[in-house]
């Protein structure tokens, strides 16, 4: 056994370690159980599932950035119901700590979502991911909104005994007023961020490289902004915060729990190295040991400012 | 599918751009088939920060080839590595092509670099099936040889073979396969796939289409790679599903 | 002489070409005349200016980030008064196009600078830096807020014949509505964009390391950001556009002015080839020479959707 | 003070993490002065994006050396360069020692890497003033004595030398200097310099300090080096006003 307690609590919601892996960076955990243990990662979080099905946009859907990537999948998922009949049992057989992540185009799908969702025994906790268009309301984001943000989270409350995470638009001009309005409203944790929006062009077609024509940054670029954004939270509000954006390296992820986050998750490098999950828990529990930290959890916000 | 950590061998120049390099990687090796990729770590470092992929050109024991012409930063560091050099690979990835079914023939189309995976290829088809291939490229530099079996060119230029593009010079020479059954395997760019798509599902010609898009993960778990299906009804992952299909099975 | 007509005009301001160069990146000219002849470039903006000198923030006040870099200098600079008597004769002998930055923190704070600067022959247009920190309404930054930002542009405006450039800050939710009101209060243009809000931590120390705690990102990490922010800008508003963020090569400047921009500036590349704005032009005037494009002001905002 | 695309010439090393590399940079050789550094782009692409400063460590006519140990991925780009690569140096910048005045003796105190000035630093000094040189390092194979003349070193381990920091051992041996006029040239980590600064304040002695910080420009347009001015007012930029202070001038 390990030195180190590598737990982690996130509200009511107990880890082995601190390590998860983010939504639409792992599909469900088929394909990246053949490069690493997914029953030793703290947890996995599925691609945001919607109530329907839905195809995803058509390409081109990504492309390279200076140190990161821009995409625009469009939420291809394969809907909640074929969710819990062939994906769940998948990742039960290989004993992973499942996350749900959902989406929705209406507070009343959220709701309906995490209604069907919560009777799953194997699933321990739902991230919701506001950063969606609200249909209902002309097409705005729910996360660049501080009342639906709210109204999310009070109504999935209502619907289920499990803890609710409420993923973060980092889109906005002060992100500590989104996770006060969750924590107001009893969310459990934030979830920060989700990708910034960007664009990259072809000079020669004058075309967007990517048909939806913005997409979603992530990588290393914004590790940045994604540190601040954490930090900002942390110095503001009170709730457990779950720190995304730019891990590569172990030291990457210490740098997140350092300005907050009691856990992280780990999104681009699972395209670079599948494993990349578990050396990160290994580089973390080599830098417990050598600067005599017995419980990781003891990182969180030890910033010294 | 696996991740592995291979000596970088040799890096050969087979015409003026193009380089052919081969890698100690026995796992892969293993259990590489014909039109499969592998996901390449090109450099040390972060940058560029995603994998590159590149058909699987030839396996020979315990080593991989790939053939690649110099396109933007990722090749270029790729071309740069010197003997002994680690290089991070992941593969066999995707579905290569189907060799399995009634024919006499193989027929091997190519456009520029879509030559790489036809070594493998060649090596796979069983030895009563006769090879002909068919390889187009803008000028006679671009017309990729290596280790390619009965040779019919097409350049744009004329500058060797036939001139014009190489699913005109294969339809011109259709009718001597008239008595044959035959199945067509391909690789090149797009506007060739689709021109030969049509031709092929038009005269109930089997054939296979190896396609390229771009890819973040290579194994199905980004969802950046989609291609549309042939009824219109929703997308195939390149990497996962293909990279090749049968012409009836996509829209390219 | 070229065949491309290479100049350009921002609202009343006419340039020989759209190369500027950043504030805060070209200090106030002397040192990178070491390396370009300013007298080619579009124009060069000069290091952010105060009424009273400023001595900016203490050390550690820059450090590098993947693609990018972090910098908390503080604003720090000469003030208005040293500026006139010592920095204006030198742009003057270089033969330099000057756009004078302001930043201030207060209302009056701009309108005073601009007042006393428009009298100086040699400024060609005024850029007014609103990632400041209102002294007066608690310190939070005027760049934020619609309502000052609306004010400042038309305070300013009242004191200068001279083109006003209003500098947006990326870090807000839709920057399109600050690029609005520049507009309605008679703005002749906008920057876009400055800095986004980063952060990085010592993992060892604990210790952000940037004194500030919080830095600005710039460099190549953040342009599909910035180009990102130029098309909203573009899509939804008629004012002309400056745009600005990780700018290193012609093709970058290239789409930049394909989704909307008139110039651009190049800021963080300056530190790394201090001849980059004479290699980008050239770079420019070649690619329209291959593509048939005789006036460069047609690139603007010529994005196929 | 200009960009010099240099050709790489060779690289050895001299401890066991510690190269010294030789350019080719006849325009920069030609105004280097001893203690000013060059601002190295240390790849080919943007990654990493900013450039490396070093000290100019010789120059031995129309070629450069930098000395330098593997820290980070800048600094091991640098030592896989190959010969004939081309290395774009911008230089020499920033102001030097100052090796003005009425001195007999120059005692020269480098920490680690802050060895690498000296070499140059030592041709310049005028043939009759003496050069004593104390240097310091963690243990043995820290302490870079390279073109360093009548040496006395210290460690941290006592491995080799006086046991204990180079700044003590300069003070144990600073009666020795009773007759002599000295001038001290120092390089080397802050808490020594600053150890240093002290006592040479404090005893009226010149002091010359080659100072290090994080640097983006390297030549005074970004304003990221800034160190304390000795007064509290203000700072001055290491990259221009620097790297060599007076020990006077600067809080360090
Ligand atoms: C399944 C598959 C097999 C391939 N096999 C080969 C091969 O055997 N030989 C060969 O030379 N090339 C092959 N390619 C194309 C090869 O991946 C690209 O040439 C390479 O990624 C270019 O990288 P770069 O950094 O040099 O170019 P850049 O243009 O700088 O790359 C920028 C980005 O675009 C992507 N990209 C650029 N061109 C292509 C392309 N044609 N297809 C997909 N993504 C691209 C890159 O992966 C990268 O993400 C294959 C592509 C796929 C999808
Ligand atoms: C004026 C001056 C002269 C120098 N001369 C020498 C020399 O002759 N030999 C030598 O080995 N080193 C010298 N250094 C330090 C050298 O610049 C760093 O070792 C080098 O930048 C490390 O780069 P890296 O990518 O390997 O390390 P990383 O740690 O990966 O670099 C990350 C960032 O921190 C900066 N950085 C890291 N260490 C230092 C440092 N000690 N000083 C300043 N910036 C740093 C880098 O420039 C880079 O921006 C000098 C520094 C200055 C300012
Ligand atoms: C290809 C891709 C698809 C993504 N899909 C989703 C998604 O479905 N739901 C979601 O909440 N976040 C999604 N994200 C965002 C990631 O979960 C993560 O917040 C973001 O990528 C930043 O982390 P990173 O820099 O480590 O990748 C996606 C990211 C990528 C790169
Ligand atoms: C070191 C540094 C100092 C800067 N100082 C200023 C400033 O004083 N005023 C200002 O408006 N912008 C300032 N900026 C922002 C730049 O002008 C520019 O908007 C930003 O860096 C994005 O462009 P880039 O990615 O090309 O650097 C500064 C940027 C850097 C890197
Ligand atoms: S490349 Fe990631 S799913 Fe195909
Ligand atoms: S390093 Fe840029 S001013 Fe000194």
């Amino acid at each position: 056994m390990s030195k180190v307690d590598l737990s982690i609590k996130i509200g009511p919601l107990e880890l082995k370690n601190p390590v998860l892996l983010a939504s639409g960076t792992v599909g469900y955990g088929n394909e990246i159980a053949n490069f690493t243990d997914l029953s030793k990662i703290g947890g996995i979080v599925t691609k945001s599932l919607s109530l329907k099905p839905r195809l995803g946009n058509p390409p081109q859907r990504i492309t390279e950035t200076p140190s990161g990537m821009l995409n625009a999948i469009g939420l291809a998922n394969v809907g909640v119901e074929e969710f819990i009949k062939t994906k769940i049992p998948f990742l039960k057989e290989v004993n992973s700590t499942l996350i749900c992540n959902i989406a929705a185009s209406s507070v009343e799908e959220y709701v309906e979502c995490t209604k069907i969702l919560t009777d799953e025994e194997s699933i321990k906790a739902f991230e919701i991911n506001v950063s969606c268009p609200n249909v209902k309301e002309g097409g705005l984001e729910f996360g660049n909104d501080l009342k639906a943000v709210g109204r999310i989270t009070a109504e999935t409350k209502k619907v289920t005994d499990k803890p609710i995470f409420i993923k973060l638009s980092p889109n906005v001009a002060r992100i500590s007023e989104f996770a006060k309005v969750v924590y107001s409203e009893g969310g459990d944790a934030v979830s920060a961020i989700n990708t910034l929006v960007g664009t990259s062009f072809n000079i020669w077609t004058k075309r967007p490289k990517i048909k939806n024509i913005t997409g979603g940054l992530s990588g290393p670029a914004i590790r940045p902004v994604a540190l601040a954004k954490v930090l900002e939270i942390s110095r503001n509000c009170p709730i457990p915060i779950i720190g995304i954006g730019g891990i590569l390296t172990w030291q990457d992820a210490i740098e997140f729990m350092i300005v907050g986050a009691t856990a992280f998750q780990i999104g681009t490098a699972n395209f670079i190295n599948p494993n990349s999950g578990l050396d990160i828990l290994k580089g973390i529990e080599e830098f417990c040991i050598q600067t005599n930290i017995t419980k990781i959890s003891d990182l969180t916000a030890s910033y010294q400012i | 599918m696996l991740i592995e950590k291979s000596k970088f061998i040799s890096n050969t120049s087979i015409t003026k751009n193009t380089y052919l390099i081969k890698v100690f990687s026995p796992s892969i090796a293993k259990t590489a088939k014909p039109g499969q990729f592998c996901n390449i770590k090109v450099s040390e470092n972060s940058f560029p920060l995603l994998r590159r992929p590149f058909s699987i050109c030839d396996v020979e024991g315990d080593y991989l080839y790939f053939m690649f012409d110099v396109h933007g930063e990722g090749t270029r560091l790729l071309r740069d590595k010197n003997e002994g050099e680690e290089l991070d690979i992941i593969g066999p990835l995707g579905i290569g092509f189907d060799l399995i079914g009634d024919y006499d023939t193989a027929i091997f189309i190519a456009g520029g670099l879509g030559s790489a995976p036809f070594p493998f290829l060649s090596k796979n088809i069983p030895a009563m099936i006769e090879i002909h291939s068919f390889i187009g490229g803008r000028s006679k530099e671009n017309v990729i040889e290596y280790k390619m079996k009965n040779v019919s060119a097409a350049t744009d230029d004329g500058s060797y073979g036939f001139q014009g593009n190489v699913v005109e010079l294969f339809i011109n020479k259709l009718t001597a396969y008239n008595t044959k059954k035959i199945r067509v395997f391909a690789c090149g760019p797009n506007p060739m796939l689709k021109a030969l798509q049509n031709v092929c599902n038009e005269k109930n010609i089997n054939c296979q289409l190896s396609v390229e898009t771009v890819m973040a993960c290579g194994f199905g778990i980004c969802q950046g790679c989609p291609i549309e299906k042939y009824n219109g009804d929703g997308y195939f992952l390149v990497c996962k599903d293909g990279p090749v299909f049968n012409s009836l099975a996509v829209k390219i």
